[in-house]
């Protein structure tokens, strides 16, 4: 049961990423595929909490008196990605924004055909927060 | 310093030391640690709240009235009682299905007289299954209700009486 | 006395979670947003109610049970607030309630 | 008192410094080239006695990596390279100094600054005490001259430049660095050693192909298919076409040749492994062939130039013939080439310069106008041809002989061939000053400049002069060749 | 006290970047942050330096952060490998210290500087992070705090595709990194730990599955993608084309160098040769797309239009030696892949240094306008030639030396067709390089437009530093040389 | 949004609690499952309350933008300057027996600080981004006007 | 009984998620997300009783103040197509 159900938990990675993969590959829309990267990421985050189940290690702390801190291995490590996988996403965000601020479009092609045509005088672009 | 303005910061002391008060209490009651360390970070943490929380001029009658505290019970009593009713009363036309309900929407009268009141009676009203206000504004709410029974009842006006019945004494703030 | 506790809790929590049913079965079942909204209701306060209370039976720990009051409490003060800005949203959007003995088809 | 090793690079590179800092005083500047190239000169000469006595110096500057070591070793086929390039550098400065204020020249600063910096790697070639350092110092003076060939910068020269650099740069580092490297892997050391470092760590077979690595990899020497860069060259001012052709470039190419031939292979490998024959072919086919392309160029200075490429393959013939007397006769063939072709370049600028002539079916009468200058062509052409009392007449027999002594009896046909073409395509020129009537020539005598005539009487007397020092050389180079 | 200070070095490469940057942020001030920036970053070389020594005179020292003992908790490891691009990634950093002032301000808003620097030092931090940990997780953060800085640090740039080019960094940096952060996750759930020495240890006994050889395989893309090897190169020209010139030469120097650093990490530690070479054609491939990369990018190089597009695609083609060295598995291979890493670094950050001068100036990038500047700015337009003649690998320049060891390498390993491929790629450079000088050069200014002036003297020394030690290490190699042998032969296993 | 009375009223009402949680989760995180991470977003939470309803004006009013980079940094500062303070006691970095006499002691302090480094990071992130964002799309309505 | 409790809360949970996905407006989408967030709290709620780790109920209060806060924030994009709208720009007063 708990191999089947660790394999199930695979399954789902494996999937979400070709998902999320496939989105980012091959939408133009440079908000989908921000978001076809979050689920590809999204499918890691499963993969080490499917590792950290299979570990037995649910307890986040760990230790005695003396020590009342130590690694909780897999929390620590699902915690932290998350936090760069969303740290990546606001800039992608962000970007997305000024992107289309500065060309007034989403897609891609539609951005470097624009760029190709249109000369772009330097420091036309200025950037603010 | 007008004397008007004495008396509103005098005001604005008192709302600033119940607020204290109140987050005091609810770090007590959250934390169940009572060592010199955690105490002190709650200290610590009251004030900034405080602090923040008078920049954003959150604290005024709005936020703590003061004046309500004594009445509130009852009506927090009051209004139970209606939830339920009007729960058993929802659940039964649920269950009926499309026949048993008559949707209307209905204007309700504000008599209380600051903005805290109608947003208690607003709250209430759609805290009750079976209303819900869809539009506060001036005096009056509009509130679409699932059945003709419910609209009447809340026109019987008696929540609106009991809310402005909290107001017993004239708060600092008009609307 | 534990026992009577733990029926009462039961009862409560059983109750709350038929309630909670019923108001999901009347998201589905009634005919617009606004009827919709009414049954929303009844899960977000009489489900809610029911087993916060059941819980608050089994609390283990007084500072269990002021949480589970305080969760209570902001609920309540939320979830009509989500509401009624819900509500207003709608109307201001130009959808019309379906009113009196109004039926679909 | 001998001049320490490095200085021989310090000076002319010193110089390139002084030129660049002088550039706002022309006499100054200019007065400074001619001077740095006679303390050159003489810093060279101050070897000759100790290394005719014996004398082997060597010096090891820094390690460049672990085990190889920028080195400079002196010893006599460099010494008589150093000596010739420095010698001729006199000349070839004050030639340049009239050429370039005659023509009023842009960027003069420039030129000679890369001159002296192409007069400091020359030296480092002619020292180097490794095939590291020899390669280093390859490269440095390709790209110090790259800037004189495409000097003129209109897209011609551009062009001439790209090709030049283009050819130099594909053969040394598609070719001879590889071959440079394989050699390092395989015999450990780079070190120029008499008898060579390769026998012993490599069949013969793949010392054939490791040999035609070396070979075509030296641009420099234009060996055909690789010699396209320097008919290219042509764009050139002529002090340039004097540095290619005679002083630095070309000879610098081929003196690599030479000492690869000798310290990396040595002439015992070769002679016993036989693996040379292939590179010999390949230079009598550039002969003969240079030679017939020569005949076919109407414009004088590509005449010239397919002519150096034949006589290039000369001295590569006698590296491939693989004897004592071949290499010593490619030797020396450095030095009656040099003096020959540089003459016979300085008379190409002079008639430019003083009639603004460049092909050869323009030159009928000239002799009448420029008495000097074609004179001096005639003796020039008649030493490239080797007739003695010519200095060319030294290194034609000795190459013979070598020839001879291998056993090659073909090559001395073409030897003797290419000596026929070579009276055809050189001695057309003065023939046609001297007994053909001109037409639009000045009526009286108009020599170029000064310093553009006197260099080239000075370089022609030398091609005499050298024919009585010829067994001289022969016996600087006798420890080098064995015999 | 010394001896403290001395204990703690390891930490300091990381640490001091991380309490910079946000000083920075609260200083708000461009000249501050200038100086903080200066300060840590010529502070950090300093202490590589002193790691560097004491690890190449002594054994490898193991720093363990918050006192727990490795295998449990993060340990910094200092071997000569890593204190080896330690001393890289800082000296570039330093040198471009008084460089970025000049750029910066002629390139970003004022009122932006300060994030500038504190983004510089957040990229350092994560440079110097992912060299310096022995923790595979860890790495992978380092890793993503580089990455995130660097994406910003492009958005910087001061044209508005810069912002195209800075997500689409985004998207390729976000997949590489998460797929190495699946690959250390797939040898986590095999082994239990994230310590990478403690990794090389167990490994073997799982060393037959598939998870540990899918883990090796997302890996090596994973830092394929973050080293921009070709195929997977698609974001580099674009990302250093448009990011501000400081930066370009900044990221060009230092960030493929670091990646490079992670797969030979991976390979040759975690893994070990025998196995990642064994196991999957893996040597095979990197060679083949080495190859590809060589001759890929010298070609689009050739056909740029855009001097730092040029630069960029150069990159690509020069990523190729490395990992054609990489590939090799034999110390000499790895001597001259480890090599290049230096050299090129220091090349490419004086030819981007020399083209963000020509920027300053001329206020253009592409190629056109680059005719006749040699005359305007000569030390620029020199530094620029005799870095690209170091790029390349003329004799006398450090990238002689680096092509050197990868030619012997290569011939040792009878790999002629590779040797000739490196080759062709060199002459390809000729071709790139001969270009800019020509138009530098040989060809004349435009009349119309008012001669420029030379650089200011701030970015000159920066660009004349990182040209001197080119030419120095092109002619006295031999302590460096000695270094990266003896890395080279501890990760292959032979004695130093 | 302020013309909605009722959510004005509510909001006013419950920031404060919302503020004062996150600082209860803040310096509890040894006891349960919060943590500086979540006290973060908490507290930013109530600041992103705040912002929706009575604008960003009035946010950044309340919270000024170099507030925000001070959070930022002075959360990245109290973190590392934590564990360079280990190692001036003579301790590795982070290495938080050094902290005090009693290493237990030491240990809990440096989990506060380091806690609360991240939480102050984490808040100021969290409200920076959401301010960004937020002032995005009625710049461009700014633009058009 | 907890895990009775849990059922009842996860079969509305799903009926919620079916008239998310029916619509048919958005307004109902947002009502079943905003409904299913408050049962989510529910959920977390009893399932730090059944697993007898009560501070599970500081989850559930979080994950209470993040779902107003998300409805708030979505009515009020859809309202104004803007986060940082406030008082002082209103173009035209009340709307
Ligand atoms: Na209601
Ligand atoms: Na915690």
């Amino acid at each position: 049961m708990s191999t089947f159900l660790g394999l199930y938990n695979y399954w789902i990675v494996v999937l979400l990423m070709m998902i999320g993969f496939y989105i980012v590959i091959g939408h133009d829309n440079l908000m989908k595929k921000l978001i076809g990267l979050n689920l590809f990421q999204t499918s890691v985050f499963i993969m080490y909490i499917s590792a950290g189940a299979i570990d037995g290690a649910t307890a986040p702390i760990l230790g005695n008196v003396d020590a009342p801190y130590a690694h909780p291995l897999p929390h620590v490590l699902i915690l932290t990605a998350i936090v760069v996988g969303v740290a990546t996403t606001a800039l992608g965000v962000a970007l997305v924004v000024r992107i289309h601020e500065a060309y007034d479009s989403l897609d891609e092609s539609e951005i470097i055909a624009a760029c190709d045509t249109g000369d772009e005088p330097a420091g036309e672009h200025r950037d603010n927060a | 310093m007008h004397p008007g303005e004495r008396r509103q910061a005098g005001i604005m002391q008192r709302y600033s030391v119940s607020l204290g008060a109140v987050l005091v209490a609810l770090w007590l009651l959250l934390s169940g640690h009572y060592s010199a360390l955690l105490l002190g970070f709650g200290a610590a943490s009251c004030l900034l709240v405080l602090w923040l929380a008078r920049r954003m001029g959150a604290v005024d009658a709005e936020t703590q009235p003061l004046y309500l505290m004594r009445h509130l019970p009852g009506y927090w009593l009051w209004l139970m009682a209606q939830i339920a009713r009007s729960n058993i009363d929802v659940i039964r036309r649920v269950l009926r299905g499309h026949n048993a309900i008559s949707p209307t929407m209905e204007t309700v009268q504000v008599s209380g007289r600051t903005e805290l009141a109608q947003t208690i009676l607003a709250n209430s009203i759609t805290l009750t299954p079976g209303t819900v206000s869809v539009d506060a504004r001036r005096n009056t709410i509009t509130v679409h209700a699932i059945s003709a029974e419910g609209a009447a009842d809340l026109n019987g006006g008696e929540m609106d009486q009991r809310v402005r019945g909290l107001e017993t004494r004239e708060p600092g703030y008009h609307r | 006395m534990a026992l009577l506790l733990d029926i009462a809790s039961w009862l409560l929590l059983l109750s709350g979670a038929l309630v909670a049913v019923i108001g999901g079965v009347g998201m589905l079942r009634l005919p617009d947003v606004y009827t919709r909204m009414h049954a929303a209701s009844v899960t977000d306060t009489g489900g809610m109610i029911l087993i916060l209370s059941g819980l608050l039976l089994q609390a283990p720990h007084w500072l269990v049970a002021v949480k589970l009051l305080l969760v209570a409490l902001f609920l309540l003060l939320t979830s009509p607030t989500a509401a009624n800005a819900l509500a207003n949203a709608a109307i201001q959007d130009g959808i019309k309630p379906m009113l009196g003995g109004q039926r679909r088809g | 008192m001998t001049i320490a090793l490095p200085w021989l690079m310090a000076l002319p590179a010193a110089g390139a410094l002084g030129v660049m800092a002088l550039g706002r005083w022309p006499n100054l500047r200019d007065g400074l080239s001619v001077v740095t190239a006679l303390l050159l000169f003489a810093a060279a000469c101050s070897w000759l006695g100790p290394v005719l006595d014996g004398a082997r110096p060597a010096v090891t500057l820094i390690p460049i990596l672990p085990g190889l070591s920028l080195s400079l070793a002196l010893e006599p086929l460099g010494l008589l390279f150093a000596l010739v390039a420095s010698g001729l550098w006199i000349v070839t400065a004050i030639y340049a100094i009239g050429y370039m204020r005659g023509n009023d020249e842009h960027n003069q600063t420039r030129f000679f600054a890369c001159f002296a910096l192409a007069l400091a790697a020359a030296m480092g070639i002619a020292l180097a005490g490794n095939l590291l350092t020899l390669f280093l110092f390859y490269e440095m003076l390709t790209l110090s001259t790259y800037p004189l060939v495409a000097h003129k910068g209109n897209d011609d020269a551009r062009a001439g430049g790209r090709t030049y650099l283009g050819v130099l740069l594909t053969t040394s580092i598609g070719l001879l660095l590889p071959a440079i490297i394989l050699t390092w892997v395989v015999a450990g050391t780079l070190d120029f050693t008499p008898g060579g470092i390769l026998q012993g760590h490599i069949a013969p077979a793949a010392a054939a192909g490791l040999f035609a690595l070396y070979l075509f990899g030296t641009g420099k020497a234009a060996l055909m298919p690789f010699h396209r860069w320097l008919p290219a060259a042509m764009v050139a001012p002529t002090p340039v076409s004097a540095l290619l052709h005679a002083v630095a470039v070309v000879k610098a190419g081929v003196f690599a040749v030479l000492k690869i031939t000798v310290y990396v292979f040595g002439i015992d490998f070769a002679a016993a492994g036989d693996f040379t024959t292939p590179m010999m072919w390949v230079a009598a086919f550039t002969i003969l062939a240079a030679s017939v392309v020569a005949l076919t160029r109407d414009n004088l200075k590509a005449r010239l130039a397919y002519s150096t490429i034949g006589q290039l393959a000369y001295i590569v013939l006698g590296a491939t013939l693989a004897n004592g007397m071949a290499i010593a006769g490619g030797a020396t063939h450095i030095v009656m080439h040099a003096f020959g072709k540089i003459t016979l370049f300085f008379c190409a600028g002079a008639i430019y310069t003083a009639v603004h002539r460049t092909r050869v079916s323009e030159l009928d009468g000239l002799g009448r106008v420029m008495p000097f200058t074609m004179g001096a062509f005639l003796v020039a052409s008649l030493s490239i041809i080797g007739l003695p009392p010519l200095g060319g007449a030294w290194s034609k027999w000795a190459l013979m002989v070598g020839a001879a002594d291998a056993g090659q009896l073909l090559m001395i046909a073409v030897l003797a061939i290419s000596s026929l073409l070579n009276i055809v395509y050189l001695l057309d020129i003065p023939a046609r000053a001297f007994f053909r009537p001109g037409t639009d020539l000045p009526a009286g005598r108009q020599e170029a400049p000064l310093a553009c005539v006197v260099p080239l009487c000075v370089t022609a007397a030398g091609s005499v002069v050298l024919f009585f020092v010829g067994g001289h050389i022969l016996q600087l180079l006798a420890p080098v060749t064995g015999s | 006290m010394i001896a403290h200070f001395f204990a703690q070095l390891p930490a300091l490469p990381v640490i001091l970047p991380l309490l910079a940057a946000p000083l920075c942020v609260l200083l708000r001030h461009a000249t501050l942050a200038w100086l903080t920036y200066c300060t840590v970053s010529l502070a950090v070389f300093g202490i590589s330096l002193l790691l560097l020594v004491q690890v190449h005179v002594g054994i490898p020292i193991s720093y363990a952060m918050g006192g727990w003992a490795p295998p449990v908790g993060i340990e910094l490891r200092v071997d000569t490998l890593n204190a080896f691009v330690l001393v890289l990634v800082s000296g570039i950093a330093a040198v471009l210290g008084p460089y970025t002032r000049a750029s910066v301000a002629a390139e970003l808003p004022a009122e932006r500087a300060y994030l500038f620097y504190a983004l510089m030092l957040l990229t350092l931090c994560g440079l110097l992070g992912i060299t310096i940990t022995g923790d595979a997780f860890n790495l992978f953060v380092f890793l993503e705090i580089s990455s995130l800085s660097s994406y910003a640090l492009i958005a910087l740039g001061t044209k508005r595709r810069a912002l195209l080019a800075a997500f689409q960094y985004l998207v390729m940096g976000t997949i590489g990194g998460t797929f190495l952060l699946i690959g250390i996750g797939l040898l986590y759930i095999m082994t239990g730990t994230l310590n990478m020495a403690d990794l090389a240890e167990r490994l073997p006994a799982v060393a037959d599955t598939r998870t540990v050889e899918a883990g090796l395989a997302f890996i090596v893309v994973g830092a394929s993608i973050k080293l921009a090897l070709f195929p997977l190169h698609a974001w580099l020209p674009d990302g250093y084309a448009y990011a501000p010139s400081a930066v370009s030469a900044f990221l060009a120097a230092t960030a493929t160098k670091v990646a490079a650093y992670v797969l030979i990490r991976f390979i040759y530690t975690v893994f070990g040769a025998t196995y990642a070479f064994g196991q999957l054609p893996l040597g095979e491939i990197l060679a083949l797309l080495a190859v590809a990369a060589m001759l890929y990018g010298s070609l689009a190089a050739i056909f740029a239009s855009d001097v730092k597009r040029l630069l960029a695609w150069s990159s690509v083609a020069q990523i190729g030696y490395i990992v054609l060295g990489v590939a090799l598995a034999t110390p000499a291979g790895l001597t001259a892949a480890i090599l290049h890493m230096l050299n090129h670094g220091v090349i490419k950050g004086a030819l981007f240094c020399a083209a963000g001068a020509l920027f300053w100036r001329l206020h253009r990038s592409d190629l056109a306008s680059l005719a006749g500047a040699a005359r305007a700015m000569p030390w620029t337009s020199a530094a620029f030639l005799a870095a690209g003649l170091s790029l390349i690998g003329v004799p006398a320049t450090a990238g002689f030396i680096s092509k050197w060891y990868l030619l012997a390498a290569l011939f040792e390993a009878q790999q002629g067709w590779l040797a000739a491929a490196v080759l062709i790629s060199s002459l390809m450079a000729v071709i790139y390089i001969g270009r800019v000088a020509e138009l530098l050069y040989l060809r004349p200014a435009p009349d119309n437009v008012p001669a420029p002036t030379e650089a200011p003297t701030a970015m000159l020394a920066a660009t004349w530093t990182l040209v001197l030690v080119n030419i120095g290490l092109g002619l006295y190699s031999t302590p460096v040389v000695d270094v990266v042998r003896s890395a080279a032969a501890s990760l292959t296993g032979g004695g130093a | 949004m302020t013309e909605h009375t009722i959510l004005r009223v509510v909001a006013k009402l419950t920031i404060p609690f919302i503020l004062l949680f996150a600082l209860y989760v803040q310096f509890h995180g040894e006891y349960g499952p919060g943590g500086g991470f979540q006290a973060g977003v908490i507290f930013a939470a109530g600041i992103i309350l705040y912002t929706l309803i009575f604008g960003l004006d009035e946010a950044r009013r309340v919270i000024p933008p170099w507030a925000v980079r001070a959070l930022i940094s002075g959360g990245v500062l109290i973190y590392a300057g934590t564990g360079v303070a280990c190692m001036l006691l003579g301790g590795d970095f982070l290495d938080y027996n050094v902290l005090a006499h009693k290493p237990a002691h030491g240990q809990h302090l440096g989990i506060i600080l380091v806690e609360l480094g991240v939480g102050v990071t984490v808040t100021g992130g969290m409200i920076g981004i959401f301010f960004v964002f937020a002032g995005r799309g009625r710049r461009r309505e700014g633009t058009v006007e | 009984m907890f895990a009775a409790a849990m059922a009842g809360v996860a079969v509305t949970m799903l009926l919620l998620l079916i008239r998310a996905l029916l619509g048919p407006t958005v307004y109902d989408r947002i009502l079943a997300v905003n409904v299913f967030g408050t049962k989510t709290v529910l959920l977390i709620a009893v399932l730090g009783f059944l697993d007898g780790r009560p501070e599970f109920l500081d989850v559930a209060l979080v994950y209470a103040l993040i779902n107003f806060i998300g409805t708030v924030a979505v009515l009020k994009f859809m309202q104004y197509g803007d986060l940082g709208w406030g008082e002082s720009d209103h173009p035209d007063g009340d709307v």
